[in-house]
């Protein structure tokens, strides 16, 4: 048995409109077919694909708390644990909270400073002593080489601030050596350890200024 | 005497006794007291990394002359390569590891030069284009800025130690030393005003060595290899404009541009803005105004473009200087202004004798 | 025009017409990402899926696409594949996304893609089309994984590092040490690296097509 | 105030879409033999950036985040684009005759120039307000027009140079690209927040 | 009096005392002569004579063609031996058509000479201009233009001013100086005349700061005639350039494609002017010209009034042969002068100058590449870019260079002198216009030929059609044809 | 999903009509030719031939203004199909430079047969039957047919020759300069 498209009389007109070429809207109808066409494609794969890429997409943001806060000290989901609150500058800031037994274990919110080339991101963990659990560095444009020795990637440096917290070392202490702090700079390169101390100690600040609210138990 | 049937060249048949050999040579000349000066301060660490830049520069010349199978020996003479190297030297940190003036003559000759079809037709200054590739790829080594080791004086290190420094890559501890360019901009960026750490750094004990007003300006004081003498440097500068090699045109436009652009922020701001004098007489300043943005190859070549283009070199020198992240701003503002050089020719080519600006015949005008 | 031959094409692709270092085409990601050579074979790869599949599209709909709107229904059909790949990437080889992710939808504005809609899937068969989509896509990646290792080890001293990530940890083996980091030229991965490796890659496809015979072909003769 | 020239400085020299973003490099190796047609072609695509970015930006604050439609983004900012470069063609050929004859010619190139779908998705990453879109749009196609029209201008004294035949056209270009990027570098660390 | 300035100029090596100091000497009698037909710019003339004819000084021997052209004359009396291809005096070694003339020795003036106009001032500026022009006067500042064409400028432009140009700003030349200190009487008196022919009320004469005796014998000249001005110009070339000169002195800038006579501006040279004065007193033609002899390779530099023809050989063995070998033989200045094929060409009436100069002097050296100085654009005094233009001729883009401005270059050769690298920048200037002129003389045949073949095909189609017209009635009778 | 599709779809449409409107109402007069020529362009739009597009490239190529070698990105196959469209040759050598000529008729052989006269489309010859011609050098444009026609070879093509109103300086050895 042969099937003729032709037969069909939308197709047949269609064809007869393609031939002549005539009329503005037979662009449109094209057009508009096809993007009909990949509309429904893409919004079938959208379909298909939206669960798992919302899984995935948590599983990052697990992943990466799980960085600043370690696995063992809570038993709930940090990422869906969140409270916003207005950082220093008054911006919204969102909070991730870790709770053991519903008490609030620690808690991790974006830092930022300013390095050599812009505005770095860090990821700051806290415990509820006010003790650094892990920073990380999320985003930034230092030069390869020099100021990128900030990622766990290329060197070891951010993972010295574990433990520490204001009053230890004493404030005026959170500085590069060069300043008369306690921290090494990288060599040929001060601005950017400068920047993330700032950071930090910014964000110990912060959660020294709100701790209450911080771990108030809702 | 006979001369054959038809004449092959045109006249005239007279010409000056200038030559391109001639005019590189007086531009070496020029750079030699400063250049001595200097290697006399840094001892003999800088004078290896100098022979050994220049060296360099006139091997990877003739390797390039070999492999593109053009004439030897006459390029290798006319003194441009020489002077390339002279030039990026001076612009090197004086204690500097052999291997950066290697390959600091690498990007200078076949890189920036010899790949353009040699003399004549590189678009941006080797020199410069070398120091900075260095400068971006080895900003730590290119920083290193050593307090002044004059030679035969007690703490100038022995040729097996300078040996030991230039090709051994092992920098002494407690040498370095921060220029006051590069003091201010380190200082600014954790929020120091600039007026308290200009008088800082006359008395900041955790540099090695810090100069003094007079230092200042003799050039005793930290920096590049060639560029601490201000004083020196003016001198052969003056010297170039009266053989005529060069014309004020450049020269005076950097050094106004940079010092009018500073004295008015400073007046503005002076906790943000560093004085006009201060960005005159720090850094590349005069090197840069006299022998580098004067390079007759990528500036302009009528007397009109090369103001225009003087000012550029001073107005970007302030800016990078002042914003940027880059301590120096000399040799970027050199090469920012090379790459609009064929425009401003283009647009500032002199008015034809006869005709309006646009070329027209002009109208015919009698006389009175 | 005659259908090439499946050899040509694939000469065409790798070599002769290639995408980057022949006809200068797809600069942007050819800049963009090869700061490493495994970001260059990640793109590749995923420009080749892209554009084999674009070709194919194209040429099986050739005969309904109106003159007027032939390059927006391109440039859609390049998008919605990009976009699919994206999307299925993301949610089925996550791993492998989250190296590629940032670069995909850059796919969308690469000339190349486009380029052989215009000048091949438009006017050949689908099987053709399918396979110049293909060969171009793996000489893209060629070029790109050829410029990216040379910037990664002048610039990093290492190649193929995080090979693993791209291509699964049997992939391991890859990543290579070749000098101390220390020791590597940062300008090869900044900006001006990207400029100048290509120029040079080009150099020596020139040098080598000298040597075999071919001459100097000289692409953009008109620029200089 | 302040923040918008900061903004424009960063979008046209800091991070230019050229020499340091690498959008719209085909145009950028391609178009650049003559400075007239740099100036064309930087013109033409100043005025589709800037209101194809308002467009898009439009389309994005109104369609794309409200219905959650984000993995469209690509399919529909093309779409925009060819339509920016079509009204544009229209209006400039009604509204200004001379100006239609100079810009003309490039209009269809540019739906296919990366530059401009790369600073839309640089918009939408920015987050930027309206104005802001708008500016820093403008500013990046000011910077794209700039260093095509700086780029144009060392092609022409590159074409009365002796270059050698190995390196004569496309490499001595990428050479003078990668030097030009080079010199531009020294803008980086402008800050321009 | 107060001067303008001229942008750029060089300042070259003068070496004037060579033979600024040695009075005009007669060459005695040469024993051949070589008159070639074209000796002037225009349309080379026709001659008169033939192979054995006897003529007389002063004899017209070759008579003009048209408007642009200008006659011969014999400058002494004798046989004409041949009249044949002869090199020129041209740096192509070309022939031109030549009448050989072997004097007799008798040096007999022609009978036939026109008559001297008792008071020139009083007669109609036409019969001056007439007497110029059969005279054969031509412009001996080096262009040789007829000068009786420029005379007549005052019929169709209202002229004030006439420069007379006596800047000899070419190195070695001292001829004009020469003629200045010792006939000041005569320029002035033919400057005067010239003025009047022109309508001029104003006669400027510039000289060059660097010839202070000849300043001084034209100021006591001069004297006596209120309208006439003198101008000691500041040492600079090319000061003697017409537009340059007509720029300093009364400040006007000729515009480009114009002559100076739109603004009211003559220029003649100092000879011209005496040349002028000896038609119009004596009806004497243009037969001998002072040629300054000079140049480290000439024995005893000289400043020698030569009979139009005389050999170079002729005029060098007169000065003593060579003191060391010549690089190269220059007619005219070493800036803008010719080089020499050989030394068996004549002089003619725009020779100003015999140069042999030895490689010391020239100091030409093989080239270098170019550095980019900016030299030649500030010293050219026209405004032009030399480097662009060199660059984009060498690489073949005329129209580009046109569009620079290389026709209004006028060759004066500073920026070959200043050039460090040696580009000969004057020879691709040259080369361009030739090879533009050539264009265009392409064109035009090209053009000529479409016309042509039009005519031709329209011919052929009305005989076509006559014939088959012709046919109808009755057979057509073939045959003749036209050519 | 409907928003999806369906707001895809209107932006389709509108932008299909637009174009379609467009395309109507700034149709061009087309050049069959260079519609022809463009469409044998790749159309990659890349410019490196020196032209902003294709379509540029493709009139230029019409008009003869641009050589078949133009376009990098089509390579030979283009060059060979370009050359092949407009009936030119692709081989460089044929180029060489040609010197003018003009034609001498050999008075000695010439027997008046007027052949060469009809041949001459410029009437650069002079003669009548059973007399010698004489080509005039200045009309004669050298294009050879009259002594193909003539039947004894007297007719001869020489150069013309430099004389010193026509000669000027040759073109500096380009070694001067590197
Ligand atoms: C190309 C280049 C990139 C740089 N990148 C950084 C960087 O990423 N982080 C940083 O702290 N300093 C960087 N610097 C160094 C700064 O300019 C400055 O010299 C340094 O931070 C001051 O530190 P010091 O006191 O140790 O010299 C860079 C310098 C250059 C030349
Ligand atoms: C009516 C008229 C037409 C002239 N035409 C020309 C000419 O075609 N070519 C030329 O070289 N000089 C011509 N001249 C002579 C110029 O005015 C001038 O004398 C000549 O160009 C030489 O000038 P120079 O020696 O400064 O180069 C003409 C003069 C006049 C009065
Ligand atoms: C560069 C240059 C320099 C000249 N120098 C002189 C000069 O020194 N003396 C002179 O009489 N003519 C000189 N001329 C020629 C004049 O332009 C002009 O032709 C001449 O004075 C007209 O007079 P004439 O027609 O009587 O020769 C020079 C021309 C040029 C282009
Ligand atoms: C006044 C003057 C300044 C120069 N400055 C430089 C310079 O800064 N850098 C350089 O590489 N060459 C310089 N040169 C040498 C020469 O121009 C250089 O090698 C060319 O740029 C190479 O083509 C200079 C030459 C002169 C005459
Ligand atoms: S004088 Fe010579 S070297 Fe100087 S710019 Fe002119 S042509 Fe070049
Ligand atoms: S020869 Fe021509 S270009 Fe050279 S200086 Fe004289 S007028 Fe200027
Ligand atoms: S080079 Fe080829 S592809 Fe590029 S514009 Fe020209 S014809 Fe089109
Ligand atoms: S060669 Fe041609 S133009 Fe010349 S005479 Fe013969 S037919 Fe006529
Ligand atoms: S890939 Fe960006 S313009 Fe071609």
């Amino acid at each position: 048995m042969t099937f003729d498209v032709k037969a069909i009389p939308l197709v047949a007109n269609f064809n007869q409109m393609m031939a002549q070429r005539e009329g503005a809207m037979v662009h449109g109808i094209i057009l508009g077919i096809f993007c009909l066409g990949f509309g429904i494609f893409l919004a079938l794969t959208e379909l298909a694909t939206h669960n798992s890429i919302a899984d995935r997409a948590m599983e990052d943001r697990q992943n990466s708390l799980g960085q600043v806060i370690p696995k063992t000290i809570h038993d709930n989901n940090p990422v869906l644990d969140t409270l916003t609150l207005k950082d220093d500058e008054g911006e919204d800031l969102l909070i991730y909270r870790a709770r053991q037994n519903g008490q609030v274990t620690g808690v991790a919110y974006e830092v930022h400073g300013s390095g050599y080339a812009g505005r770095m991101k860090f990821m700051l963990g806290v415990d509820a002593e006010g003790k650094v659990l892990g920073v990380r560095a999320l985003s930034h444009k230092e030069t390869p080489g020099l100021g990128d020795k900030i990622e766990t990637k290329k060197g070891d440096w951010i993972l010295q601030f574990v433990g520490l917290s204001i009053g230890n070392p004493p404030l005026e202490k959170w500085k590069v050596k060069k300043d008369g702090g306690k921290f090494d700079q990288f060599t040929g390169a001060t601005i950017t350890p400068r920047g993330t101390i700032n950071a930090i100690r910014s964000g110990l600040e912060f959660f020294a200024a709100n701790r209450a609210q911080l771990l108030e138990v809702k | 005497m006979s001369q054959a049937a038809t004449a092959t060249i045109s006249g005239p048949f007279a010409h000056n006794t200038n030559t391109v050999q001639r005019t590189m040579f007086t531009v070496v000349l020029a750079l030699s007291p400063a250049t001595l000066f200097n290697l006399y301060l840094f001892g003999w660490p800088s004078i290896f990394l100098f022979a050994v830049t220049i060296g360099a520069c006139l091997a990877t010349e003739a390797i390039s002359l070999l492999l593109a199978g053009r004439p030897l020996w006459r390029t290798l003479t006319d003194g441009s390569a020489i002077l390339t190297g002279w030039l990026l030297a001076m612009t090197l940190p004086p204690w500097a590891p052999w291997w950066i003036g290697v390959l600091g003559a690498v990007i200078a000759i076949p890189l920036s030069k010899q790949a353009f079809g040699g003399l004549g037709q590189n678009l941006f200054n080797p020199a410069m284009v070398a120091r900075v590739a260095l400068l971006v790829s080895f900003p730590v080594v290119m920083t290193a800025w050593i307090a002044p080791h004059p030679l035969f004086s007690d703490h100038s290190p022995s040729v097996q130690q300078s040996v030991a420094i230039t090709f051994g890559g092992e920098m002494p501890d407690g040498v370095t030393a921060a220029t006051a360019l590069g003091y201010v901009k380190t200082e600014l960026s954790r929020g120091v005003p600039v007026a308290e750490s200009l008088t800082e750094y006359g008395r900041d004990t955790t540099l090695t060595y810090t100069p003094d007003l007079m230092d200042l300006a003799t050039g005793y004081k930290p920096g590049s290899l060639g560029e601490t003498s201000a004083v020196l440097i003016l001198l052969g500068g003056l010297y170039l404009m009266r053989r005529r090699i060069i014309t004020w045109h450049i020269p005076v436009t950097v050094l106004g541009t940079l010092f009018v652009m500073g004295t008015i922020f400073n007046l503005v701001d002076s906790s943000r803005f560093a004085p006009g004098l201060f960005h005159v007489f720090s850094g590349a300043a005069f090197l840069g105004a006299f022998f580098i943005a004067t390079d007759y190859v990528t500036s302009p070549v009528s007397e009109k473009g090369q103001i225009i283009f003087g000012i550029g070199v001073g107005l970007l020198t302030w800016v990078i200087r002042t914003f940027a992240g880059y301590p120096e701003g000399m040799a970027f503002a050199v090469l920012l202004m090379n790459s609009v050089t064929p425009i401003i020719d283009q647009y500032t080519r002199p008015r034809l004798f006869g005709r309006t600006r646009k070329g027209e015949p002009l109208p015919i005008k009698v006389s009175p | 025009m005659a259908t090439p031959s499946y050899g040509r094409i694939a000469r065409d692709g790798l070599w002769d017409n290639n995408g980057v270092i022949a006809m200068l085409l797809g600069m942007c990601p050819t800049m963009a990402m090869t700061t490493s050579a495994t970001n260059g074979l990640g793109m590749g790869l995923a420009t080749a899926v892209v554009m084999a599949a674009s070709n194919f599209m194209v040429a099986a709909s050739r005969n309904y696409i109106t003159r007027e709107v032939r390059i927006p229904v391109y440039i859609l059909i390049v998008a919605a594949n990009v976009t699919f790949v994206d999307l299925t990437m993301n949610a089925w080889m996550h791993e492998l996304y989250k190296v590629l992710g940032l670069f995909i939808p850059l796919i969308v504005s690469n000339c190349l893609p486009l380029a052989r809609l215009e000048s091949f899937a438009s006017k050949e068969p689908v099987m053709p089309a399918l396979m110049d989509g293909i060969f171009m896509g793996l000489g893209f990646t060629l070029a790109l994984t050829l410029i990216g290792a040379i910037r990664e080890i002048t610039g990093a001293g290492t190649l193929f590092a995080d090979a693993s990530l791209l291509l699964g940890p049997a992939f391991k083996f890859m990543e290579m040490r070749i000098m101390p980091a220390d020791m590597g030229v940062l300008m090869m991965i900044l900006p001006p690296g990207g400029f100048l490796v290509t120029g040079f890659v080009v150099v020596g496809k020139r040098l080598i097509d000298i040597r075999t015979g071919k001459g100097i072909q000289m692409s953009g003769a008109h620029s200089v | 105030m302040q923040e918008y020239i900061l903004l424009m400085v960063g979008a046209a020299l800091v991070n230019n879409v050229i020499l340091a973003r690498f959008l719209g490099l085909c145009s950028f190796m391609g178009v650049t033999t003559r400075i007239d047609t740099a100036i064309g072609m930087g013109l033409a695509t100043t005025f589709v950036i800037t209101v194809s970015s308002m467009g898009n930006w439009a389309v994005e604050q109104y369609l794309l985040e409200p219905y959650h439609l984000g993995y469209l983004r690509t399919v529909t900012f093309i779409l925009v684009i060819a339509g920016a470069v079509q009204f544009t063609e229209m209006t400039v050929r009604k509204v200004s005759p001379p100006l239609f004859q100079m810009l003309g010619i490039y209009l269809p190139l540019i739906t296919t120039n990366c530059a401009v779908l790369g600073v839309a998705l640089l918009l939408v990453e920015g987050k930027m307000t309206f104005i802001a879109a708008t500016v820093f749009a403008f500013a990046s196609s000011l910077g794209y027009s700039l260093v095509m029209v700086i780029f144009a201008g060392l092609r022409e004294r590159l074409a009365l140079s002796e270059v050698p035949q190995l390196f004569a056209g496309p490499p001595i270009g990428f050479i003078v690209a990668s030097l030009l990027a080079l010199a531009f570098l020294g803008f980086s660390g402008i800050s321009t927040t | 009096m107060k001067l303008f300035p001229i942008r750029g100029g060089i300042h070259p090596d003068y070496h004037k005392e060579l033979s600024g100091e040695c009075a005009i000497e007669t060459l005695p009698l040469p024993t051949r002569l070589y008159l070639p037909v074209q000796q002037h710019i225009g349309a080379p003339a026709e001659i008169l004579v033939s192979e054995g004819e006897t003529v007389k000084k002063g004899q017209l021997i070759a008579r003009r063609q048209g408007q642009i052209s200008a006659p011969h004359h014999a400058p002494t009396s004798g046989t004409v031996i041949a009249v044949t291809e002869v090199p020129a005096p041209h740096p192509s070694g070309l022939s031109q058509l030549t009448v050989v003339l072997e004097p007799d020795g008798h040096d007999e003036w022609v009978t036939t000479l026109p008559e001297p106009i008792a008071d020139p001032f009083a007669v109609p500026a036409e019969v001056l201009a007439e007497r110029v022009a059969d005279c054969g006067i031509v412009g001996m500042g080096g262009a040789t233009f007829p000068s009786a064409v420029k005379l007549q400028l005052g019929i169709r432009h209202r002229i004030d001013t006439l420069l007379i140009n006596g800047a000899e700003c070419e190195p070695y030349l001292t001829c004009d100086d020469r003629l200045m200190r010792e006939h000041a009487d005569e320029i002035i008196d033919g400057a005067r005349i010239m003025a009047y022919a022109l309508g001029a009320g104003r006669i400027v004469i510039g000289i060059e700061e660097n010839k202070p005796q000849a300043i001084a014998a034209i100021t006591v000249a001069a004297t006596a005639f209120p309208q006439l001005e003198i101008a000691a110009l500041p040492v600079k070339y090319p000061m003697g350039s017409e537009r340059h000169l007509t720029l300093a002195i009364t400040g006007l800038e000729t515009p480009a494609r114009k002559l100076t006579a739109d603004l009211g501006v003559v220029v003649h040279n100092v000879a011209t002017a005496r040349a002028v004065y000896q038609a119009v007193r004596f009806g004497r033609p243009l037969i001998t010209r002072v040629v300054t002899v000079s140049g480290e390779g000439i024995r005893t530099p000289k400043n020698i009034e030569a009979p139009i023809g005389t050999q170079v050989n002729d005029l060098i063995a007169f000065c003593g042969g060579f003191a060391q070998r010549p690089e190269r033989i220059i007619q005219g200045g070493p800036m803008m002068g010719t080089p020499l094929p050989n030394l068996d060409v004549p002089v003619v009436k725009g020779t100003s100058g015999i140069l042999a100069l030895t490689a010391a002097e020239i100091n030409d050296r093989p080239s270098d590449p170019c550095i980019r100085c900016g030299s030649c654009v500030n010293i050219c005094a026209c405004g032009l870019t030399p480097v662009e233009l060199a660059a984009r001729i060498r690489h073949d883009d005329l129209e580009g260079a046109t569009k620079l401005g290389l026709l209004d270059c006028v060759s004066c050769g500073s920026c070959s002198w200043v050039c460090p690298s040696h580009i000969p920048l004057v020879h691709y200037f040259n080369y361009a216009k030739g090879a533009l002129a050539a264009q265009d003389r392409e064109q035009r045949k090209l053009e000529r030929t479409k016309t042509l073949v039009e005519a031709n095909t329209a011919r052929q189609e009305r005989l076509a059609a006559q014939r088959a017209a012709a046919r109808k009635p009755k057979a057509a009778p073939g045959g003749e044809v036209s050519a | 999903m409907l928003t999806a599709v369906g707001s895809l779809t209107a932006m389709g449409i509108a932008l299909g009509g637009l174009l379609g409107v467009a395309a109507r109402l700034l149709a061009v007069e087309e050049d069959p030719l260079e519609q022809e020529l463009q469409a044998m362009l790749p159309g990659s739009q890349c410019g490196q031939c020196g032209f902003v597009g294709c379509a540029q490239a493709a009139v230029a190529l019409a008009k003869g203004e641009a050589p078949v070698t133009l376009c990098p990105p089509g390579g030979k196959a283009v060059a060979e199909q370009l050359a092949k469209r407009l009936g030119v040759s692709v081989d460089l050598s044929e180029h060489a430079a040609q010197v003018p000529m003009y034609a001498v008729i050999d008075e000695a052989l010439c027997i008046g047969c007027t052949r060469c006269v009809k041949e001459c489309s410029v009437d650069g010859i002079i003669g009548t039957s059973k007399m010698m011609h004489t080509v005039l050098a200045e009309t004669c444009h050298g294009c050879g047919k009259c002594a193909e026609a003539c039947p004894t070879e007297a007719i001869t093509m020489v150069e013309i020759p430099r004389t010193l109103a026509t000669w000027h300086w040759p073109k500096p050895n380009a070694k001067h300069i590197h």
